[in-house]
């Protein structure tokens, strides 16, 4: 169906539809993450056993949430353009990419920060911290192998072929590491119980989640168009666009 | 009869567009000469016919067939003579050639590679590495694949005569004579001036 | 067929001939191998406990050195193109491929590793079980490293990128693979360790040649 | 609110430091992120116009002038 099309009217497209969209993600975002967080950190009551600590959940559920959904549907993206040939697939592959990232980095930040106070340290080789670190490591690398093709062309099959080679790795690698982690239980992790969350701090927690995979949006729709723009820069419509936001 | 053709290819290379919506049919007993200056992209357009690169739009048919539905059949008919000329330099010339033909199912036995390594002057460095060749030395062994496939309909060469002295290049002239005589199809680029009988031309143009 | 043993054949002739280059990766084996002893501490009960993790640690680092012969001289010389130019099957020429180079470069590690055993004080049940793990396992390293190594072909420093694709991916065997060890020093049956070690060899024994096939021709672009 | 002054809401019943760190690199990282993206974004178009101005001076020298399909 796309051969019918001028050649170069798909990625005009997408970045049309990336601008309509991105004040929505924008304004929804920001909102929904801000009110999340102040209530989360002002309004929640504390938790009984970890006292104020546990409000280190409103950002690091949120950011571990999503690294694996951004890692999916990274490797979704490849997916499909390695198999449907679509190019704007792998565009989008490498916009996720570094936010992916940025999310896992974050979630082992915050997960470090909120193990120092509760099992007295900074980082344990527990199982989900581990393969977090992975996860971390597989994102890293996706993103050095599409840097280090000059043709980008050549750099998005590359890339493709590396997230979905991680992506049939990453069940394998997290329960092989959840299984050597029963294996060398070292010191005792102080397991909580986990009661059922009560309302009024599960709402924020809900609405920090959708904050951040809006926010997350946006940037991605903000670096997809970026990608676009690389891709295009030479094209009619993308000099057209940059002289008239010139002008203004 | 037609034996490749291309159609509304157009070809990007490290974000530039080298050339597009490109169309010709070359038919049996035909020469299409390629020329233009460099980086006109003649080697990509070589390259996308092969099929070793994919074309940004458009499709090369052998036979009437995209070359990716008969990508075997393509392959047994073809040679492709690139800058690269896929002789290792640990091997000798004959272990080269002979590991060559079995590849590309061309049956030959050792005599064969002798004698045609002799008609290229290359006498007394059959057995000899590679890599301790001369470069124009080295070309001559690449080019015996066209003394040594006779199956082949389809040749596509690279700047042939490169490298080659006044008597190679002769040599290479006169077997390309013959092949197109025999109802072959040639697509060659070449900064020589070219004299064949039956030749189209294809000029592309640098795009900046 | 004949043009696959045809390959094959050359495959291992250059390999022969280039059999200085070869040893390389062995005699890093053994020397990284030899600094854990200097490192942590010559008593027996320490290096029987860490010897398995470090010989198959040792065996992954050095199997990374190896990796970039597999295509780096078909590639700069063009006999890769002319390889996928030819009447074979990329993905069976690619299996032939790792296949010599497993042969070459790794079975030479495994030769070796009795001698190492001897160095780290491993018990002969533990070797045994060693063994079988290094066996099933390294030709996963070989098959999931080609598809590395064919991704980062076309680039001329694919050196450390190449560590960094690969090493986050061996975890898993690596876990297995010490942990069948260890199971077979306390005289437990290690079976289902080695059951998964086969079963991911196996499941990429199947897919690897198409992602490596594929991954040659995005480098000729 | 849950907190009875600004100094509780700060000290965090002594975990402080660490919900204030996490946030703080939270709200950093995504912010470097979105920054990153918009001068990225600046930068793109202003290379578009050098590119363009590069095209109009070879036009320029070839002495016609540029048509957009041209390009």
């Amino acid at each position: 169906m796309w051969r019918w099309l001028h050649p170069y009217a798909k990625n005009q497209a997408t970045y049309e539809l990336c601008r309509k969209l991105l004040p929505w993600f924008n304004i929804l975002g920001l909102g929904t993450l801000l009110v999340g967080t102040i209530w989360g950190l002002a309004f929640a009551p504390a938790d009984y056993q970890q006292s104020e600590a546990f409000r280190i959940i409103y950002v690091h559920v949120p950011s571990a949430v999503l690294s694996k959904s951004l890692y999916s549907a990274m490797a979704i993206a490849a997916f499909i353009g390695l198999v449907w040939q679509v190019k704007t697939s792998f565009l989008a592959m490498i916009a996720l990419a570094p936010i992916g990232a940025m999310v896992t980095f974050v979630s082992l930040v915050t997960g470090a920060a909120w193990g120092k106070p509760m099992w007295g340290t900074w980082w344990e080789w527990d199982a989900r911290l581990t393969s977090q670190l992975i996860l971390l490591f597989l994102f890293l690398g996706v993103i050095s192998l599409y840097k280090s093709f000059e043709d980008k062309q050549q750099a998005g099959k590359a890339a493709g072929v590396m997230a979905v080679v991680g992506v049939i790795n990453l069940p394998i690698i997290h329960y092989s590491v959840e299984w050597w982690n029963t294996l060398h239980q070292g010191a005792t992790i102080l397991k909580l119980a986990k009661p059922s969350m009560p309302m009024e701090m599960l709402t924020p927690l809900l609405l920090s989640i959708l904050g951040w995979g809006l926010v997350c949006g946006a940037i991605f729709l903000a670096r997809l168009q970026n990608e676009i723009l690389h891709r295009d820069l030479k094209r009619p419509w993308v000099v057209q666009l940059a002289s008239s936001q010139d002008r203004t | 009869m037609s034996v490749i053709s291309a159609h509304d290819l157009s070809v990007i290379k490290r974000d530039r567009l080298l050339f597009e919506r490109l169309s010709f049919d070359l038919c049996k007993g035909n020469l299409l000469y390629v020329k233009g200056p460099n980086g006109a992209g003649k080697t990509s357009l070589l390259r996308v016919l092969t099929g070793l690169v994919e074309p940004e739009s458009g499709q090369v048919r052998f036979a009437q067939k995209h070359i990716k539905s008969c990508r075997e059949e393509y392959n047994q008919q073809l040679v492709y003579f690139g800058h690269k000329l896929g002789i290792n330099h640990s091997l000798s010339a004959v272990e080269n050639l002979s590991y060559w033909c079995q590849q590309h199912h061309v049956k030959v036995c050792r005599q064969q590679i002798f004698t045609t390594l002799e008609t290229l002057n290359l006498v007394g460095l059959e057995d000899i590495p590679a890599g301790n060749l001369s470069a124009g030395q080295q070309r001559r062994v690449a080019l015996a694949r066209f003394w040594l496939n006779n199956h082949a309909r389809l040749w596509i060469l690279d700047e042939p005569f490169t490298a080659l002295d006044t008597q190679g290049i002769a040599l290479l002239t006169e077997k390309l004579q013959d092949f197109l005589a025999a109802q072959g199809a040639v697509i060659m680029t070449s900064h020589q001036k070219l004299d064949f009988a039956c030749t189209q031309e294809l000029y592309l143009e640098y795009r900046l | 067929m004949a043009a696959l043993l045809a390959l094959l054949r050359r495959d291992l002739a250059l390999a022969y001939r280039q059999r200085a280059e070869l040893m390389q990766p062995v005699l890093f084996f053994m020397l990284v191998i030899s600094l854990f002893p200097l490192g942590v501490g010559p008593g027996p009960e320490t290096l029987k406990m860490i010897g398995p993790g470090v010989i198959w640690v040792a065996a992954i680092l050095s199997s990374l050195l190896g990796l970039e012969r597999l295509f780096r001289d078909d590639f700069t010389d063009g006999s890769l193109e002319q390889l996928i130019l030819s009447a074979v099957s990329l993905p069976a020429a690619a299996l032939i491929k790792v296949l010599a180079h497993w042969l070459t470069s790794i079975l030479p590690l495994i030769v070796i590793s009795p001698l190492l055993a001897l160095f780290l004080h491993l018990s002969e049940a533990m070797y045994w079980a060693l063994l079988a793990t290094l066996l099933l396992g390294t030709p996963l390293l070989s098959l999931i490293g080609a598809i590395a190594v064919a991704l980062t072909i076309g680039l001329n420093r694919g050196g450390v990128l190449l560590a960094l694709l690969l090493l986050p991916i061996f975890i898993p065997l690596l876990i297995f693979a010490t942990s069948a060890v260890e199971a077979a020093s306390m005289n437990l049956p290690f079976g289902a360790q080695l059951a998964f070690i086969g079963a991911m060899f196996l499941f990429s024994l199947a897919l690897a040649p198409f992602a490596i096939a594929y991954a040659l021709r995005v480098s000729q672009n | 609110m849950h907190f009875e002054s600004m100094n509780a809401f700060w000290s965090m019943d002594g975990y402080g430091l660490y919900v204030w760190l996490s946030f703080a690199a939270s709200g950093l990282s995504i912010g470097l992120l979105w920054f990153d993206s918009i001068a990225t974004k600046t930068s793109l178009l202003k290379q578009a116009l050098v590119e363009q101005a590069r095209q109009a001076r070879i036009a320029a020298a070839k002495g016609d002038t540029l048509t957009e399909r041209e390009i």
